[in-house]
C-alpha cells in the first residue's frame, strides 16, 4: 500500500527541485518513442534543446507560444482559486479573437495608440461576457459550470464558423472561412524585428503581475480565496459571494479573451476557426502545474511551450512523426503533476503494518 | 497483572482491574500504543484493556488523542508502536492486523464515528449491508438480512425505517443505523466516538439505555464524551487521556465531576461565578417572523433580547433553530415579520446585521465559521477586511492584519503556531476561540451564539462561557441557542423554548426547573410554571 | 547517379494528416520524386495554424531549396516568410496569385474531369437526384462541384442536386451521415467530395462519383467515375525549374489541367452507360484538343431540389 | 413543417439517430460509472481516440472484430488505470489528470499510428461490423428499419444500459460504487476498499469509453482518422450531468443528441439555404445547457465527486 504523509515543512529547494527532476524524467521517458521511431536519442536531445532555446528564433517562438498559454493559464488559475471550474477557456479565447477582429479590421478608424487598446479591451470584454453566462447560471440557477463552460466552447466555435462564413467573411478571401484581416494599426507590435514574439507577451506578463497582486494583496483577492475555500463561511462572514463569483468569472473570461486577441492581432492578423490548437484546455494544465499561482503560471507556460517547441523542432529535424511533440508535452505534464506529490508528502511504500 | 503494576508505576491513577471481575479475561487489549503525526505525539504508550459487558468512557480534552486511539483500534490509522489484541469468540487473545478496518470488523469491532460514515444516497439497510456480502453476487436479496435486522432492532430497541434514504433521516436515526451496522456484524466491541454530540437530551437518554441493555447481553462498549453527566451516569469505568497519555483509569463509582475535570485538564477549574447585570433596553427584537416549511420552519416568532441579558433558547435540534439563526445572521430572508437591532428595523444580510452591531457564532464552526484553508490571521479579520482598519483603496494592510492577529492570539489564548498557521489544523476549541475573538472583540450590541460549545471539552467550554459573560457585562444582548440544559441554566437569565417552529414566551430561569423545560422541548406546555 | 549533396532538398508542410485527399496527392508526388532520386524529401503534417509560420521558417533556415505547402488560411504568414527567404523556392497551394520573388502557387484545377464525371452521373441517375457532400464551400471545392453539376445538366436537364457542406475537412462518420440523409431524400448517385460518402453509397448499394483520388479499388462496384488529380506534373516541373535555376514565382495551376496530365477522368466501364461514356470520351478529347473550355465558377453551389 | 414531419416519421432518420448515439452511449455510461464512484474522468476524449485507434489497429493486423473490441477495451482500461492511479491513491486534481490523460492518450495514439503506418497516402481499411440482420425482426414495419440497420455494437450498448442500471441499482457492487461516490468513509468503515472500488470503476468506465471509440472505426466507419473523435468525449461528460447520473436517462440523452444531429444533417438539405448550418449544430449543445439548468436543482450528484480520499487524513 502507498501512504502519503503530509510534510510539515517544504523546502524551497524541494519546491523547485521536484518539478525540474520530473521534467528530466519525462525527457528520459521521451527516449522510448524517439527510439521506437528509429531516431538517434542523443541527437534528439541536442536538437530539442536547440529547438527550444538554441537561437533567438527559437526563443522567440517559445515565447510566442507561451503568450496565449500564460493568459489561458491565468484564466484557469483565478477561476479555480474561487473553485469556479472554468473549462471554457477555449471558447472565451475565440470570443476574444472574434471581438478583436470585429473592432480591429476596419470598423474603427483610429491611430495605433488608440486602436490597440480598443482591440484589447474588446477582446477582454468578449471573453468576460462569454464567461458571465455560465457564472450566472451557476450562482443563480445552480447549473454545473464544468459542463456549461465545456459546452459553450462548442457553441462559440460554431458561432465563429458562422461569422467566418457569413457576415465576417473576408470578401477578398476567395470563399475561405476566414475573417477580414486586422488593420496594421491594430496589430500588436513585434518585440524583435522579423520574429513572431509580440507585445501580447507584455500584456500577458502584466496580466500575471496584476493577477498576483490582486490575489495576494487586495480585498478582492482575499474574498476570492475565501469564497473558493469555503463559500458558506465566506457568506456567513459577510463576503458578497455572488458578486465575487461574477467578478472572478469576468476576470477569468477576460484573460482568456486577451489570449484570443494576442493570437489574432499579434500573430495571424485574421481569424480562422482553427486559430487555437487547444490553448484553452492547455491553460488548465498550466494553471494546475503552477499550483494556481499567477506568477507560477508564467513559468509553467514557458515550460510547456518550451517542451512543445523543442520537441516539435526536433521531430522535424529527425524526420520523426511530428505527433512526437504532443506526446512529449503530455508525458512532461504527467510527470510534473506527479512530482507535486513528492513536494507535499512523504511517500511511503509498504508501510509499517505491525501484523498481518 | 504485570501490566497493572506497570501502569501504577507509571503514575496512572487507578487501574484497569479496579472493578472488573478478576477471573474474567479481556476481550480487547491495547498495549503500548504510540502514534505520531509529524512532531505531534497523539498517543503515547497507551495500555487499555476492555472486558466483556462493560461500558468504558474515554474522556479527554479536545486533541487529547481519543479519536486517534479508537481509529488505531479500528484500523483507520496504523500505530507507530504497540499492539492491539482481540479475543476470538472462544476467548483467546489474538493480535489484530493493523491498518485494516476489514480485519477489525471481522474480529468483532464495531465503530460509530464522530462524523457518521453513511452513504446518504443509499437506504439504511443498504448501508448496513454494505461490505457484508460478496460484491460480485449478481442479486442482492435482502429478505434474510431484513429478518435478522428486524430481530436485532426488536431486541435492542433501536428501531428505524430501514428503507428510507439516509439523507432523509434525522441525526438520531442515522446514529441508530450506525449502531445497527455494528450489531448486524456481531460486534463484540462497540466504539462510539462522541455519540451524543448531536443528539437531544431525550435521544441521548434513550441511547444510553440501549447501550446498557446491550452491555448486559455481553457487548463491550467504549464511548467518548465531553459531557460529565453522561460519563458519570452511563459508564462502568472511566479512562482519561491527556496530551496523548493515559492519565487515569478508574471505576466510575470512584469519580466525581470535579475530580475528572481536574484530571482531564491537569489543573483545577473554577466554575464561573454568575453575576447579575442590570438589564438594559431591548437590543434585538424579532416580530412575527415566519419562514420555511416542514421541519425547518418558523411560525410567527417574536422575541426581545435586552442589553446585559443572556436569553437562552432551548429546543430539540431541528425545531427551527437553524432557520432562526440563519435569519438573524442575515443568511436568509424571512417570509414575513421583521427584525430590529437597537431600535432600527433592517433587512437582514450578513453585512447589514454586522454593521448594526450584531455578531454571530455559527452552529457549525467548520462549515460556517472558518475558512480552513486560510490562515488564522485571515480568519480573524475575515468579517472586517473591508473596513478601513485593514485595507486602503482595496489593498490589504498586512501589518495591521498581523498586528490584529497577534493581539487576538494573545488575548484569547488561541493555541497555534502563529497567525500564519492554517486554520484547518487547529483543534475545535481553538477554532472557536478565533470566532470568539473576531466577534466579541467588536464590542457588539447583540451576540447570536448558536450551539457555541458543541463538541468542545470542559476547558474550552468554560472559556466560551467566560467570554460570553464578559460580553454581557459590557452590555451586550446575547441570544444563546443550545440543546444543553446545563449550559442554558448556567448561563441564561431568561429561557425560551422552541418547538416545531414556535417559540414560547421567555421566562426567568430562576423560576424554572429542568424538567419543565424538558417537557416544553417535547411540546408539552407546562401551565403551572407561571 | 546524382551525388547526395546535390539532391534538391524539399520540405512539405501540411495542415492536415497526409491521408487527407488533397494533401495525399502532393505527398505522393513528392514521395515519387524522392524515389526517383531527384530530391530528398521531409514533411510535417497536421501542423496547427499557429505553428505554421514557425515550421516554414525552420525549414527555410534549415537550408531547404524548395518548400511546398498550402497557404490556405495562412496566406499572410506564408507570403511574409517567403519574402524573407528569397533564396528558397516556395510552392504553395493558394487561391491567390503568385508573388515575387519566390512565391509560386498551384491548385487542384480538375474542373475538366469533374465536368466529365458529371456527364456520366447525369446519365446514370434514375431518380434524377444527385447528392453532393462537401467539406467547406471554398473555391477549390465549389469550382469542381459546379463543373460536375454543369456536366450532369448538359446530358440531363432534369437532374436535381442536393448539396451539403459538413464544415470539416475530415470527419468521415459525419460525411457518411450527410450522405445517408441524401439517400433518404432520393439521391441515387453521390458526389463524394469527402471521405465517408462512398461508404454510405456502398452500404446502400448505390453509385458514387470519386474526386481527387482514385478509391475504386476500396469500393468495388460503387465508384462509377472519378475526376483524379495528379500532382506529379506540377512537382516535376517545379523541381526541374529549381534545379536548373529557372524557378519563377509563377502560377503552376495549369499543370493540374488534363492537357498536362495533372487531371484525369476515369470510369468504371462495367457500371457506366455506354452512350454516356462515349459522349464523355468525345468531350474529353475536345478538352484535350483545346476545343472546349469548362467554366470556372467559384460560387457556392446550392441544392436545387 | 411537412418536411420536418417527413423527417421524423422516416425510420432511416431514427436509424441515424441511434447510430450517432451509439458511441455516446458507451461514453456516457463509462463516464457515469467513473463519476458514480467519485472520479471525474476528463480523459474520455483521449480514451475514445485510443480505443478507436487500438481496436482498429488490432483488426487491421489480423485480429477478428470482437478481439478488436476487446483490445480497445483493454487499452481504455490501461489509460483508465493511469487516471485512477493519479487521482485515487495519489489524489491529484481530477481535472488536470483527466486533461493530461486526454493529451497523452491522443498523442500516443497518433504517434503509434503514424509510426506503424508511416507511408500511407490513403487510410487503410478493415471490414467493419455489419448490420445485424435478424430474420423476421428486420422486416418489422418501423422498428425493424430503425433498429436492425444497426451493428452488434449498438445492441451491446443498449444491453449495457440495462446492465449498468441493474448493477448500480440492484447489486452489492452497485451499492458499493454509489456509496464510495457519496461518502468514501462509509465504504472504508464497512471494510471495503475505497481505492479498489474507485480504481476498478475508473478502469471499467474507461474500457466502455474506449469501446465507444472503437465503434467509430469498426462500425460507423472502417478506418482510423486523426481527429475523428472530434469532441464526442466532451459531449459525454455533459450528458452525464444531463442524465443526473442515471443510466436510463443517459440513454435518453444520447438518443436525443443523436436525433438532433441526424435532424440537423437532414434539415440542412431542406432549409440550408436560409439558415446557417451551424445554428442546427449548436442546438444540441444549447439544449443540453437548458436541460442542465432545468435539472440542476433536483439532481443528486455524487457528493464525493472530485474529492480525493486519503486514508487516515483529515
Ligand atoms: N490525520 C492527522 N494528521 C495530523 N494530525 C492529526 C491527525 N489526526 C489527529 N491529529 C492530531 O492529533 C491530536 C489528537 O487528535 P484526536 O482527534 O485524537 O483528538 P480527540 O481527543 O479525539 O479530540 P476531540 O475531542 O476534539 O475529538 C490532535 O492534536 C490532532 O490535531
Ligand atoms: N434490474 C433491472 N432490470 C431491468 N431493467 C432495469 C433494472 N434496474 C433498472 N432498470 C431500468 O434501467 C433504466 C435505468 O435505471 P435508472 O438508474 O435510471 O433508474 P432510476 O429509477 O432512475 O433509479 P433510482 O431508483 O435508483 O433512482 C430504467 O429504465 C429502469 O427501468
Ligand atoms: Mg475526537
Ligand atoms: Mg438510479
Amino acid at each position: 500500500m502507498i501512504r502519503f504523509e503530509p510534510r510539515e515543512y517544504v523546502s524551497t529547494r524541494r519546491v523547485i527541485g521536484a518539478p525540474v527532476f520530473a521534467a528530466l524524467i519525462a525527457l528520459a521517458l521521451a527516449a522510448i518513442p524517439i527510439w521506437s521511431a528509429g531516431a538517434d536519442i542523443a541527437t534528439a536531445y541536442v536538437l530539442m534543446v536547440n529547438g527550444a532555446i538554441g537561437s533567438v528564433f527559437a526563443i522567440s517562438e517559445l515565447l510566442a507560444r507561451a503568450t496565449p498559454l500564460i493568459l489561458t493559464g491565468l484564466a484557469a488559475a483565478v477561476a479555480f482559486r474561487a473553485k469556479l471550474w472554468n473549462i471554457g477557456g477555449e471558447g472565451q479565447l475565440y470570443a476574444g479573437a472574434l471581438a478583436a477582429v470585429a473592432v480591429g479590421s476596419g470598423s474603427l478608424a483610429l491611430p495605433s495608440y488608440a486602436l490597440i487598446p480598443a482591440v484589447l479591451v474588446a477582446g477582454a470584454l468578449a471573453g468576460a461576457a462569454v464567461m458571465l453566462v455560465p457564472t450566472l447560471l451557476k450562482v443563480k440557477l445552480g447549473a454545473d459550470e464544468v459542463v456549461t463552460t465545456l459546452l459553450l466552447n462548442f457553441v462559440i466555435l460554431l458561432i465563429v464558423q458562422m461569422m467566418l462564413e457569413g457576415p465576417m467573411q473576408d470578401p477578398m478571401g476567395m470563399g475561405w472561412p476566414q475573417s477580414e484581416p486586422v488593420l496594421e494599426e491594430a496589430m500588436l507590435p513585434q518585440l524583435i524585428a522579423r520574429m513572431r514574439v509580440h507585445a501580447g507577451l507584455i500584456v500577458a506578463l502584466l496580466a500575471a503581475v496584476f493577477a498576483a497582486i490582486l490575489m495576494r494583496r487586495t480585498v478582492w483577492g482575499f474574498e476570492i480565496r475565501a469564497v473558493g475555500a469555503n463559500p458558506s463561511a465566506a457568506r456567513h462572514a459577510g463576503i458578497p459571494v455572488t458578486a465575487t463569483f461574477v467578478r472572478v468569472g469576468l476576470l477569468s473570461g477576460a484573460f482568456a479573451g486577451l489570449a484570443g486577441v494576442g493570437e489574432v492581432a499579434g500573430l495571424k492578423g485574421y481569424l480562422t476557426a482553427d486559430l487555437s490548437p487547444g490553448f484553452g484546455y492547455a491553460g488548465i494544465v498550466v494553471a494546475m502545474l503552477a499550483g494556481l499561482s499567477p506568477l507560477g503560471v508564467v513559468i509553467a507556460a514557458i515550460f510547456v511551450a518550451g517542451v512543445f517547441v523543442g520537441a516539435d523542432s526536433m521531430s522535424r529535424a529527425l524526420g520523426v512523426s511530428s505527433y512526437l511533440a504532443d506526446l512529449v508535452v503530455a508525458m512532461s505534464l504527467l510527470c510534473v503533476l506527479i512530482s507535486g506529490l513528492f513536494v507535499r508528502y512523504h511517500v511511503r511504500i509498504g508501510g509499517s503494518r505491525a501484523t498481518d | 497483572m504485570a501490566s497493572r503494576a506497570k501502569q501504577v508505576a507509571n503514575g496512572i491513577i487507578g487501574g484497569p482491574m479496579s472493578d472488573a471481575p478478576a477471573e474474567q479475561a479481556a476481550v480487547l487489549k491495547l498495549a503500548g500504543i504510540t502514534k505520531r503525526f509529524g512532531a505531534l505525539l497523539a498517543n503515547h504508550a497507551i495500555n487499555l484493556d476492555l472486558y466483556p459487558g462493560e461500558i468504558v468512557a474515554l474522556l479527554g480534552e479536545n486533541g487529547a488523542g481519543k479519536t486517534t486511539l479508537m481509529n488505531i483500534l479500528f484500523g483507520h490509522y496504523v500505530a507507530d508502536e504497540g499492539t492491539v489484541q482481540i479475543a476470538t469468540p472462544g476467548g483467546e487473545l489474538r493480535p489484530l492486523a493493523q491498518g485494516s478496518p476489514q480485519a477489525a470488523l471481522k474480529a468483532g469491532i464495531g465503530m460509530v464515528h464522530q462524523h457518521f460514515t453513511l452513504a446518504e444516497n443509499l437506504t439504511g439497510i443498504d448501508n448496513i449491508l454494505l461490505g457484508t456480502r460478496s460484491l460480485f453476487s449478481p442479486f442482492a436479496s435482502k429478505r434474510s438480512a431484513r429478518a435478522r435486522l428486524e430481530k436485532i432492532m426488536r431486541d435492542s430497541g433501536l428501531t428505524v425505517d430501514l428503507d428510507t434514504r439516509v439523507s432523509r433521516l434525522s441525526v438520531g436515526e442515522q446514529q441508530r443505523i450506525e449502531i445497527l451496522k455494528a450489531l448486524y456484524r456481531d460486534a463484540r466491541v462497540l466504539v462510539l466516538d462522541e455519540p451524543t454530540a448531536v443528539l437531544t437530551p431525550q435521544e441521548s437518554e434513550n441511547l444510553f439505555q440501549t447501550l446498557r441493555s446491550l452491555a448486559d447481553e455481553g457487548l463491550s462498549i467504549v464511548f467518548i464524551s465531553h459531557k460529565m453527566a453522561e460519563v458519570l451516569s452511563a459508564s462502568d469505568r472511566v479512562a482519561v487521556l491527556r496530551h496523548g497519555e493515559l492519565v487515569a483509569d478508574l471505576p466510575t463509582k470512584a469519580c466525581d465531576r470535579n475530580m475528572l475535570a481536574d484530571i482531564m485538564v491537569g489543573r483545577h477549574l473554577e466554575p464561573e461565578a454568575r453575576m447579575e447585570v442590570d438589564k438594559g433596553p431591548p437590543l434585538l427584537k424579532l416580530s412575527g417572523i415566519s419562514t420555511g416549511h416542514g421541519r425547518d420552519a418558523l411560525h410567527n416568532v417574536s422575541l426581545e433580547v435586552h442589553g446585559g441579558e443572556i436569553l437562552g433558547l432551548a429546543g430539540v435540534s431541528g425545531n427551527g433553530q437553524g432557520a432562526l439563526a440563519r435569519i438573524i445572521s442575515g443568511l436568509e430572508l424571512p417570509r414575513s415579520g421583521s427584525m430590529e437591532i437597537d431600535g432600527r428595523r433592517l433587512k437582514p444580510a450578513p453585512r447589514t446585521v454586522m454593521r448594526e452591531g450584531l455578531v454571530r457564532i455559527p452552529e457549525d464552526r467548520h462549515r460556517d465559521g472558518i475558512v480552513g484553508e486560510m490562515t488564522v490571521a485571515e480568519n480573524l479579520v475575515i468579517e472586517d477586511v473591508r473596513s478601513k482598519a485593514f485595507q486602503s483603496f482595496g489593498f490589504l494592510d498586512f501589518s495591521a492584519i498581523e498586528e490584529r492577529a497577534e493581539e487576538a492570539i494573545e488575548a484569547y489564548d488561541i493555541r497555534c503556531p502563529g497567525g500564519g498557521a492554517v486554520a484547518r489544523l487547529l483543534s475545535g476549541g481553538n477554532i472557536q476561540k478565533i470566532i470568539l475573538a473576531r466577534t466579541l472583540d467588536k464590542e457588539p450590541k447583540v451576540v447570536l451564539a448558536a450551539q457555541p460549545t458543541r463538541g468542545l471539552d470542559i476547558g474550552a467550554t468554560e472559556d466560551v462561557h467566560r467570554r460570553l459573560f464578559e460580553a454581557r457585562a459590557r452590555g451586550a444582548a446575547i441570544l444563546l441557542i443550545s440543546e444543553d440544559l446545563d449550559e442554558l441554566f448556567q448561563m441564561s437569565g431568561r429561557i425560551a423554548v422552541i418547538h416545531r417552529g414556535k417559540v414560547s414566551p421567555p421566562r426567568e430561569a430562576a423560576g424554572l426547573n429542568r424538567s419543565q423545560v424538558g417537557l416544553m422541548m417535547a411540546g408539552q406546555e407546562s401551565e403551572d410554571a407561571t | 547517379a546524382v551525388a547526395q549533396e546535390e539532391k534538391l532538398k524539399v520540405a512539405a508542410i501540411y495542415t492536415v494528416p497526409v491521408e487527407q485527399q488533397w494533401v495525399s496527392r502532393i505527398h505522393k508526388a513528392l514521395n515519387a520524386a524522392q524515389q526517383h532520386g531527384d530530391i530528398s524529401y521531409t514533411f510535417s503534417e497536421n501542423v496547427a495554424n499557429t505553428d505554421y509560420e514557425r515550421v516554414m521558417r525552420e525549414y527555410a533556415e534549415g537550408g531547404m531549396d524548395l518548400i511546398v505547402g498550402e497557404a490556405f488560411a495562412v496566406e499572410r504568414a506564408a507570403r511574409n516568410v517567403a519574402k524573407e527567404y528569397p533564396d528558397t523556392a516556395f510552392l504553395m497551394g493558394s487561391s491567390f496569385g503568385p508573388a515575387k520573388p519566390n512565391f509560386a502557387v498551384f491548385d487542384n484545377w480538375i474542373h475538366e474531369p469533374s465536368y466529365l464525371t458529371g456527364m456520366i452521373a447525369g446519365k446514370a441517375t434514375k431518380s434524377n437526384v444527385i447528392g453532393m457532400v462537401g467539406g467547406y464551400a471554398i473555391p477549390e471545392v465549389s469550382r469542381l462541384m459546379n463543373a460536375f453539376m454543369e456536366g450532369a445538366r448538359e446530358v440531363n436537364p432534369d437532374v436535381k442536386f442536393l448539396v451539403t457542406f459538413i464544415n470539416s475537412w475530415y470527419d468521415p462518420p459525419k460525411a457518411k451521415e450527410a450522405a445517408f440523409a441524401m439517400i433518404d431524400k432520393g439521391a441515387d448517385i453521390l458526389y463524394a467530395e469527402r471521405f465517408g460518402v462512398s461508404d454510405a453509397a456502398k452500404e446502400k448499394g448505390i453509385l458514387a462519383i470519386g474526386n481527387v483520388i482514385d478509391t475504386a479499388s476500396d469500393y468495388p462496384g460503387t465508384i462509377l467515375s472519378s475526376a483524379l488529380w495528379h500532382m506529379e506534373p506540377t512537382i516535376d516541373k517545379v523541381i526541374e525549374d529549381v534545379s536548373s535555376g529557372n524557378f519563377e514565382p509563377a502560377d503552376y495551376g495549369p499543370y493540374s489541367y488534363m492537357a498536362h496530365g495533372g487531371g484525369s477522368f476515369v470510369v468504371d466501364e462495367s457500371l457506366a452507360d455506354a452512350d454516356a461514356l462515349k459522349a464523355a470520351r468525345e468531350k474529353e478529347q475536345e478538352i484535350l484538343d483545346g476545343l472546349f473550355r469548362v467554366n470556372v465558377n467559384d460560387e457556392e453551389p446550392k441544392s436545387t431540389l | 413543417m411537412i418536411e420536418i414531419l417527413d423527417i421524423l416519421v422516416n425510420p432511416n432518420f431514427w436509424a441515424a439517430a441511434i447510430r450517432i448515439a451509439t458511441p455516446l452511449i458507451f461514453g456516457v455510461l463509462g463516464a457515469l460509472i467513473c463519476e458514480r464512484s467519485g472520479v471525474l474522468n476528463l480523459g474520455i476524449e483521449g480514451i475514445f481516440t485510443a480505443g478507436a485507434m487500438a481496436g482498429w489497429m488490432a483488426v487491421w493486423l489480423g485480429a477478428d472484430l470482437w478481439t478488436g473490441v476487446a483490445v480497445a477495451a483493454a487499452v481504455g482500461g490501461v489509460f483508465g488505470l493511469l487516471h485512477a492511479i493519479l487521482t485515487v491513491p495519489f489524489g491529484l486534481s481530477q481535472h488536470v489528470s483527466g486533461i493530461g490523460v486526454t493529451l497523452f492518450a491522443t498523442s500516443l495514439s497518433y504517434f503509434a499510428y503514424r509510426t506503424a503506418l508511416p507511408d500511407v497516402s490513403s487510410p487503410p481499411r478493415i471490414t467493419p461490423f455489419q448490420p445485424l440482420d435478424i430474420e423476421g425482426f428486420s422486416d418489422l414495419p418501423f422498428i425493424g428499419a430503425a433498429l436492425f440497420q444497426q451493428t452488434p455494437l449498438t445492441f451491446l450498448a443498449l444491453f449495457l444500459v440495462l446492465a449498468v442500471a441493474f448493477i448500480l441499482n440492484r447489486t452489492p457492487l452497485g451499492f458499493a460504487i454509489r456509496a464510495v461516490g457519496d461518502n468514501p468513509a462509509a465504504v472504508e468503515a464497512q471494510g471495503l476498499s475505497v481505492f479498489g472500488l474507485r480504481v476498478g470503476a475508473v478502469i471499467v468506465g474507461s474500457a466502455l469509453m474506449a469501446i465507444g471509440g472503437a465503434f467509430l472505426t469498426m462500425s460507423a466507419f472502417d478506418a482510423f482518422f486523426f481527429g475523428m473523435v472530434n469532441g464526442r468525449g466532451w459531449i459525454c461528460i455533459a450528458l452525464v450531468v444531463f442524465a443526473s447520473w442515471r443510466p436510463g436517462k443517459a440513454l435518453l440523452g444520447a438518443l436525443l443528441f443523436g436525433a438532433f444531429d441526424a435532424f440537423q444533417v437532414r434539415l440542412q438539405t431542406e432549409v440550408g439555404a436560409f439558415v446557417p448550418g451551424q445554428v442546427f449544430l449548436m442546438l444540441p449543445y444549447l439544449l443540453s445547457i437548458f436541460a442542465l439548468v432545468a435539472a440542476a436543482r433536483k439532481a443528486d450528484y455524487p457528493r464525493a465527486l472530485l474529492k480525493p480520499y486519503f486514508k487516515g487524513q483529515r
